[in-house]
């Protein structure tokens, strides 16, 4: 049976809104891995820790899970250099599987520490004001979901204004492109790594602040996000913004039109499949350099 | 001896972005000599090795191998037909033993691992490398220790033509000196012919038969060494009197 | 009156590599000092040890009268040494401007960065036409260009050049000499050069150094040395 | 450089004689053990020991995804084993023996961590009976451990087939899968009936786990029996986004949905439902959790309000203990029993039940499996005569061969104002059913 | 490598293998063939194994491959589907499964190399390929548990009590342990550790690294798909959730935990988290629910980040002893 028209229409629409928040969640992956190198696989775990923060201070202050992101997203900078101190820095220039296993062990820690305090129930906080579909012909479109994807793309945007146009973006341009020649300039490359480590952690809280907004947490809802951030890095190549929105918007309606035609149940194969031919045949990147 | 010349280059060029490293390069290395290759940083000395050796392909021009046509074969066919070359900038087998990593250099003639080990034993013994240090992890070994075994990582794959890519850059007079003996022994003893890229004229002149001069991506001189060094174009390249 | 910049005993390389055995040299203010010897002597390895990018084992490195052996590269950079790195290390996916912009990076250089892009413009006129373009499209003499001013920028006491003219037409060479010499008269900037160009630098340059393996082996006038027979065995032959 | 080669030669050779004794020494191994290996059968308990303690192990998810069920079924049977040996005095028949909760093992989330704690459990602890391990697939992998040591294993699970694969040592008191998915679609259509609604095209919506797929099969069989025109539109449990659902429903339009969540994919469907905008008659869920229970309405809020769902158990039938367990468990633990905790009320009073009659039957060796299971056979249980029937939904206790129970039946719960009400088979005092739904 | 020691030593380097073999072929002797315990200990073996096959990928090319699962899964599922329907002997499944997985990793490897995909993007190439069959084999299989029926008996390669397949398991081990160090004292070896110390030097002395990198792709991926069934037979059963991602990243872990390239560090990882994690779950899992996986991912961040160069060295460390005693000096 072939699917409806409308139905393509809103799996468009739903992958679209899915996308903006991807490249969110991916935006500061590819800082980490740009900048400094390294293979950071538990991004996705901290978007899931901070996704209860939201729902603890969202539900016990019976307030916006938006509100919350005033909050989490400081702290989650500051979580964020930590973790940069304690397990990042002494692996920089380390074997790449080093890396990847230790960041690992990491998501297996906020996995674990969410599953004892907060068991595997799922939580949800829903926005109060946010939760109403509207229609737009043939498409209902969720308020919370068109919020949360055009305040993603307005965070985006910005952070493109950051790198480009501020002292602090040209020195994170810098250092990403040559480290040493940065240290020439007078930057200070270890402050640049740990705000980009900060950073990139700040936008998963962020990112989980939307998110939470119509979606819930369990201890495992970081997997999808981190696999899914290294497949947008892989399509958009490294280091330019617009790479990274197209391919998010990309894998968001690959996502979104296989769970409704297919199966929910092959998203993220369907997301594979586009990664492992992007690699074969743009080994750079659909969208040049890497 | 066939007057067939075991390497013969013509007219590479090779172009990055906008710098032309290589413009037109003719030559060749005759059978059993040592030819020196030399000229001023950034001439080209290493875009040429890497253009015969494979890791390039040249935007124009040849490379023939005993008259083959090499141009554009992938590197590990050209090692086995016969070209080796060490790396200017040394690259260690950090965690294999220096015998291992000759040995992974052996391997190419032979299946035999056992071959191989005496093969790499002898090729290390004959370069002179300290016999205790044979099993040391690549990365525990002093610099003139890694040039040493990336010569002999070369040597042992039996190439008909050793491309050496400044060997002695950054090593004391003395090690030096006793490189000169090293390359002198692996022509002589092994009949390997041999390219010796090097800046340092001193070392080029005590041991080659024959030098080419590059400059800015050209040939701009060739003769024995005593004259090259003469040469005003030459002296001129080097020490930037006038420009040219 | 002290030297500008000194170092003094240095023993230094890259991890396990030691490159440097004891090497001492001083700048004085105003001078154009030229650091010459064949390729692996440890040129370059000993600017980046006065900037503080290799593996100090022992010595020190001072800049007028101020101990900064243990200070990090950015803090030395603050403290008036700008290196032009061999290979000129352009931003290649850069602009221009934000390169030159970068040149500015620490905060005093900030301040007069309007000013000083002036100046640089004035010496490189060229640059100014591409300001807006992306440094990587620029030619070899345009990217060496950026490469000085952008160290200019940072209004450096002491300008650390390695290997300049590499890879320069011969007619560029002689500009870019050119604009050494204005920068070091008109702009009292005090220059250490690595060159290949080995005349011309001493043509240039008050005094000069020549390394060997890792150790200074001559120093001295720079004309004393032009006419000193070690220099041409250096290069040349016995 | 005494000869490298010979050297090498040597390491070939050794090489050789490592394999060859290592597989002398496996064979070895083997026929050691084929001589001194214990016989494979527990050795059975000689004449009339002094049974002092009937050990009782759990295997419960308690960690994962469903965790939250494995701990209210531990805290329940914590309860009740406290209640049976305090209270009623242990197993008076066997001389006051008391039940003892040996071991509690994590059945994780997968089966094969699972099988490894029934492993653990039974080659530690012995226990003379198991109950677990509430998810169906974690069941099964247990259970493939206490057949082969002969464990009376008492599932906690709903899936048909658990009792359809001719193990012998196993007894199920709670209404399979499909009963559920039956009982759902029996009760809106009759609820609907009542009401003069409309119930043109029903939709089948379920999670396509095992589980879910069961309870479906039973819902669709019911309604086909009725000939209602149905659609069956199956997702992932691990579902996070149920905006193509919706869009889907959107599309069919159904009048009544019979929804077959898992846990955590209900509390998004109801959240979702609410914020579309859409409207059905009636959502009945079918299926062991999701929408009625506490955590459920915790997590949903309004949004589930009129869902209603089936349950194995009837926290508010009016038996005398069943409301005695019901205000202990809620003294206890301050909140009222869901259906994990259900389950593990009638089953262990059953258990405990049958041993009050095994010593009787079998006097000589009343803990043996096989004897055990035959008492559990003969075991015709209600409301006059037993403790486990008046904590059962039904009323009524009989195993078929199977181990499953003949008369397994569910209560269905609806929520209205914020808590779940009992509305099937018999509404609870003062409560009416609401359909449609506003 | 000291002469003089060198004639004590040329049958001396047995003794610990040969300690090891017989101390492990005891084991079931050791528990009082308490089931549970040999349970863990096939289990181990049997993981060993696959961490010992990875290491010939991962530990001798330094490819960072995290499809373990992958493998092990094919072949796992093709031997027991053909002996559940069809009664082929698991003998010729486990063959069957070898090749069918071997035949997965020349389509998948051959591309990858061409390509020259390396490090991270290798990694997660190979995590694609789990997560691709992972899924497939949902709209294959249905999300359904498959066990493999109560048969018994060495044609089915399937017992009652564990013993039988513990000692299957450490054969399978040996022979693992018996190719890890053919291949890495063979020709093989020795180019697939220059591939991964510099692809580019060894090119230079004409390695043809595409071909010996799919070479050792291929190796491992047959290793693991032989021990696929014996894997299905210990855990019960086999679903679409054995093609794990966590699994294939558990499996690297013990590989470089233990030390790349190292035989000896990797069995002592193995054997180390198989316990470890074992006992942390029977120990915490019923009272404090993740706290197993909580230590052990602590484990894998303390390890990682004050010991990288694995556990090898702790082994060299212990064994060092034995080693002067018997080899008369360091070996490599």
């Amino acid at each position: 049976m072939l699917p409806s028209p409308s139905l393509i229409v809103q799996s468009l629409v739903d992958g679209v809104f899915l996308g903006f928040l991807f490249s969110l969640v991916a935006l500061g992956l590819s800082l980490v891995f740009g900048v400094m190198g390294f293979i950071n696989f538990a991004h996705g775990d901290f978007l899931m820790a901070s996704a209860y923060l939201v729902w603890v201070l969202a539900s016990s202050l019976r307030t916006e899970p938006l509100a919350t992101a005033a909050l989490t997203v400081p702290l989650f900078f500051v979580v964020g250099a930590a973790v940069y101190f304690l397990v990042a820095r002494p692996l920089l220039g380390r074997e790449p599987l080093m890396q990847i296993a230790v960041t690992v062990g990491v998501g297996y820690v906020l996995q674990n520490v969410a599953l004892m305090s907060f068991r595997a129930e799922p939580r949800a906080s829903l926005s109060y004001a946010l939760n109403t579909y509207f229609g737009l012909g043939p498409v209902s479109v969720h308020a919370a979901k068109l919020v949360a994807a055009l305040m993603s793309f307005a965070i985006v945007v910005g952070l493109d204004y950051l790198l480009k146009r501020t002292w602090f973006g040209l020195a994170v341009r810098a250092t990403a492109y040559d480290r040493e020649t940065a240290m020439l300039m007078g930057v200070d490359v270890n402050k640049v790594y740990v705000a980009v480590f900060g950073l990139g952690i700040a936008l998963t809280a962020l990112a989980s602040s939307l998110w939470m907004t119509f979606g819930q947490v369990d201890p495992y809802l970081g997997a999808s996000f981190g696999l899914v951030s290294w497949i947008v890095i892989a399509l958009g190549g490294l280091g330019g913004v617009p790479g990274i929105l197209a391919s998010s918007l990309i894998i968001g309606v690959v996502q979104s039109l296989t769970t409704n035609i297919v199966s929910p149940s092959v998203k993220m194969a369907a997301a594979s499949v586009v990664f492992l031919l992007v690699l074969w045949f743009r080994p750079r990147g659909l969208f040049g350099k890497v | 001896m066939s007057s067939e010349p075991i390497l013969r280059v013509e007219g590479l060029v090779k172009r990055f972005g906008g710098v032309v490293a290589l413009n037109g390069v003719s030559l060749e290395v005759r059978r059993g000599e040592i030819l020196g290759i030399i000229g001023p940083n950034g001439s080209g000395k290493t875009t040429l090795v890497n253009c015969v050796t494979g890791i390039y392909r040249p935007d124009f021009g040849r490379v023939y191998l005993l008259g083959e046509d090499i141009t554009g074969e992938p590197p590990h066919l050209v090692a086995s037909k016969g070209v080796a070359r060490t790396w200017q900038k040394v690259r260690p087998f950090a965690k294999m033993t220096v015998l291992e990593a000759v040995m992974a250099g052996a391997l190419l003639r032979t299946g035999d691992v056992e071959e191989a080990r005496r093969e790499a034993v002898n090729v290390l013994t004959m370069i002179g490398f300290p016999r205790e240090k044979f099993d040391s992890p690549g990365r525990s070994i002093s610099l003139v220790e890694h040039k040493l075994v990336d010569l002999a990582r070369a040597v042992a794959t039996r190439p008909k033509l050793l491309l050496v890519d400044e060997i002695v850059a950054g090593l004391r007079p003395h090690e030096v000196e006793a490189m000169v003996g090293v390359i002198r022994r692996v022509n002589k003893e092994l009949g390997v012919t041999l390219g010796v890229i090097e800046h340092v004229m001193r070392f080029i002149v005590s041991i080659s038969d024959r030098v080419v001069v590059l400059h800015e991506g050209r040939l701009i001189a060739e003769g024995p060494p005593s004259e090259v060094v003469q040469n005003p174009l030459v002296v001129e390249a080097y020490l930037g009197t006038r420009p040219m | 009156m002290s030297p500008l910049l000194e170092i003094k005993d240095v023993e230094a390389g890259y991890g396990p590599f030691v490159v440097l055995h004891g090497v001492s040299l001083r700048v004085d203010r105003g001078e154009i000092v030229a650091l010459v010897g064949p390729n692996g002597a440890g040129k370059t390895t000993t600017l980046k040890t006065i900037v503080g990018l290799t593996t100090l084992y022992r010595g020190r490195v001072v800049l007028d009268g101020r101990d900064v052996t243990r200070e990090p590269p950015h803090a030395r950079v603050g403290r008036g040494l700008a290196l032009v790195p061999e290979g000129r290390g352009i931003f290649v996916p850069l602009t221009v401007l934000e390169n030159l912009r970068l040149g500015a990076y620490s905060r005093e250089a900030r301040a007069k960065m309007d000013e000083t892009l002036e100046m640089v413009f004035s010496v490189f006129p060229r640059l100014k036409e591409r300001r807006n373009q992306i440094a990587g499209t620029l030619s070899g003499e345009e990217s060496q260009m950026l490469a000085i001013g952008r160290a200019l920028m940072s209004r450096p006491r002491v300008l650390l050049l390695d290997e300049s003219s590499q890879g320069l037409a011969p007619k560029i060479v002689e500009e870019l000499f050119e604009v050494f010499r204005r920068l070091n008269s008109e702009w009292g900037v005090t220059m250490l050069l690595v060159e290949q160009h080995v005349k011309r630098s001493l043509e240039l340059a008050n005094r000069a150094y020549v390394m060997e393996s890792g150790r200074i082996v001559l120093e001295g006038e720079s004309g004393e040395l032009m006419r000193n027979e070690m220099l041409r065995k250096a290069y040349l032959v016995v | 450089m005494l000869g490298r080669g010979s050297k090498l030669a040597a390491v070939k050779i050794s090489a050789i004689i490592v394999t060859a004794i290592v597989v002398v020494v496996a064979v070895a191994g083997v026929a050691l053990y084929i001589l001194t290996a214990p016989a494979p059968t527990p050795t059975p308990t000689p004449t009339r020991p002094k049974i002092t303690e009937i050990r009782i192990g759990m295997i419960e998810p308690l960690t994962g995804k469903y965790a939250v069920f494995g701990k209210e079924a531990v805290d329940a049977a914590r309860l009740i084993i406290e209640i049976i040996n305090e209270e009623l005095g242990g197993v008076k028949s066997l001389g006051g023996a008391k039940l003892v909760l040996v071991g509690v093992e994590d059945a994780g989330e997968s089966p094969e961590v699972t099988a490894m704690a029934a492993e653990r459990l039974i080659a530690t602890h012995r226990p003379h009976i198991i109950v677990g391990a509430y998810i169906s697939r974690l069941t099964a992998a247990a259970a493939e451990v206490t057949e082969r040591e002969r464990v009376i294993f008492a599932f906690d699970a709903l899936v048909d087939w658990l009792t359809e694969r001719g193990w012998r040592y196993v007894i199920r008191l709670a209404p399979k899968a499909s009963a559920h998915g039956a009982t759902a679609a029996r009760f809106a259509l009759s609820l609907a009936k009542e009401r003069g609604v409309e119930a043109k095209k029903v939709v089948v919506l379920h999670e396509d786990s095992v589980f879910g797929t069961y309870v479906a099969t039973g819902a669709i069989r019911e309604l086909a029996a009725n000939r209602i025109p149905y659609e069956s539109v199956s997702y992932p449990y691990t579902i996070e986004d149920f905006g193509p659902i919706i869009s889907r429903l959107r599309e069919i339009k159904p009048d009544i949905i019979i929804s077959v969540p898992y846990f955590h994919d209900g509390v998004l469907f109801a959240k979702a439902y609410r914020a579309s905008g859409l409207k059905v008659k009636l959502i009945a869920g079918a299926g062991g959790c999701g929408y009625i229970d506490p955590g459920s309405i915790e997590a949903v809020g309004e949004a589930v309000e009129y869902f209603t769902n089936t349950l194995s158990y009837d926290p508010s039938r009016a038996t005398e203990w069943n409301k005695k367990v019901v205000e202990k468990y809620v003294s206890r633990y301050g909140k009222p029993p869901s259906e994990a905790a259900g389950i593990i009320f009638y089953t262990l009073f059953f258990i405990y039940e049958g041993l009050e009659k095994a010593s009787e039957m079998f006097p000589d060796d009343p803990l043996n499996p096989d004897n055990l299971m035959k008492v559990f056979m003969s075991l015709d249980l209600t409301d006059e005569n037993s403790i486990s029937a008046q904590l059962y939904p039904t009323g009524r206790i009989k195993l078929a061969p199977n181990g499953d129970n003949i008369y397994a039946g569910t209560a269905v719960l609806q929520v209205i104002g914020g808590k779940a009400r009992v509305v099937w088979p018999k509404p609870e005092p003062g409560v009416v059913p609401v359909c449609p739904m506003p | 490598m000291g002469g003089p020691t060198l004639k004590a030593s040329r049958f001396g380097w047995l003794a610990p293998p040969l300690a090891l073999a017989a101390l492990c072929g005891l084991v079931p002797h050791m528990v009082g063939f308490n089931q549970y315990y040999i349970l863990v200990a096939t289990r181990i073996a049997i993981v060993a194994s696959v961490a010992l096959s990875w290491n010939i990928i991962g530990g001798l090319a330094g490819q960072l491959d995290l499809a373990s699962s992958a493998y092990l899964g094919l072949g796992g599922i093709l031997a027991a589907e053909l002996m559940i329907k069809y009664g082929v002997t698991p003998w010729i499944g486990m063959l069957a499964g070898a090749a069918a997985s071997a035949g997965v990793a020349f389509l998948i490897g051959y591309p990858l190399f061409r390509f020259g995909i390396r490090e991270v993007w290798y990694a997660l190439s190979t995590v694609a390929l789990v997560v691709v069959l992972h899924e497939l084999a949902i709209v294959l299989m249905g999300p359904f548990d498959y066990y493999v029926p109560p048969v018994e008996g060495w044609y089915y390669l399937r017992f009652r009590t564990w013993e039988n397949l513990y000692y299957v398991s450490l054969v399978l081990l040996a022979f693992v342990i018996v190719v890890n160090l053919w291949v890495s004292r063979s020709k093989l070896g020795y180019y697939l550790k220059a591939i991964r110390e510099d692809e580019t030097a060894a090119e230079a002395l004409g390695v043809d690294v595409r071909k010996y990198k799919l070479l050792a792709l291929l190796i491992y991926a047959t290793l693991v798909g032989f021990a696929g069934y014996l894997y299905v037979v210990t855990q019960r059963t086999y679903s679409y959730k054995t093609f794990s991602a966590p699994f294939s990243i558990y499996i690297a872990v013990i590989g470089i935990v233990g030390g790349l390239g190292s035989v000896d560090g990797i069995l002592l990882a193995a054997a180390m988290l198989g316990m470890a994690e074992e006992y942390l779950r029977a120990t915490f899992g019923g009272t404090l629910p993740g706290l197993h996986l909580l230590v052990y991912g602590l484990l894998l961040v303390t390890v990682g980040v004050l010991r990288p160069e694995g556990l090898a060295t702790v082994t060299r460390r212990l064994l060092r002893p034995v080693r002067t005693r018997f080899l008369g000096g360091e070996s490599a």
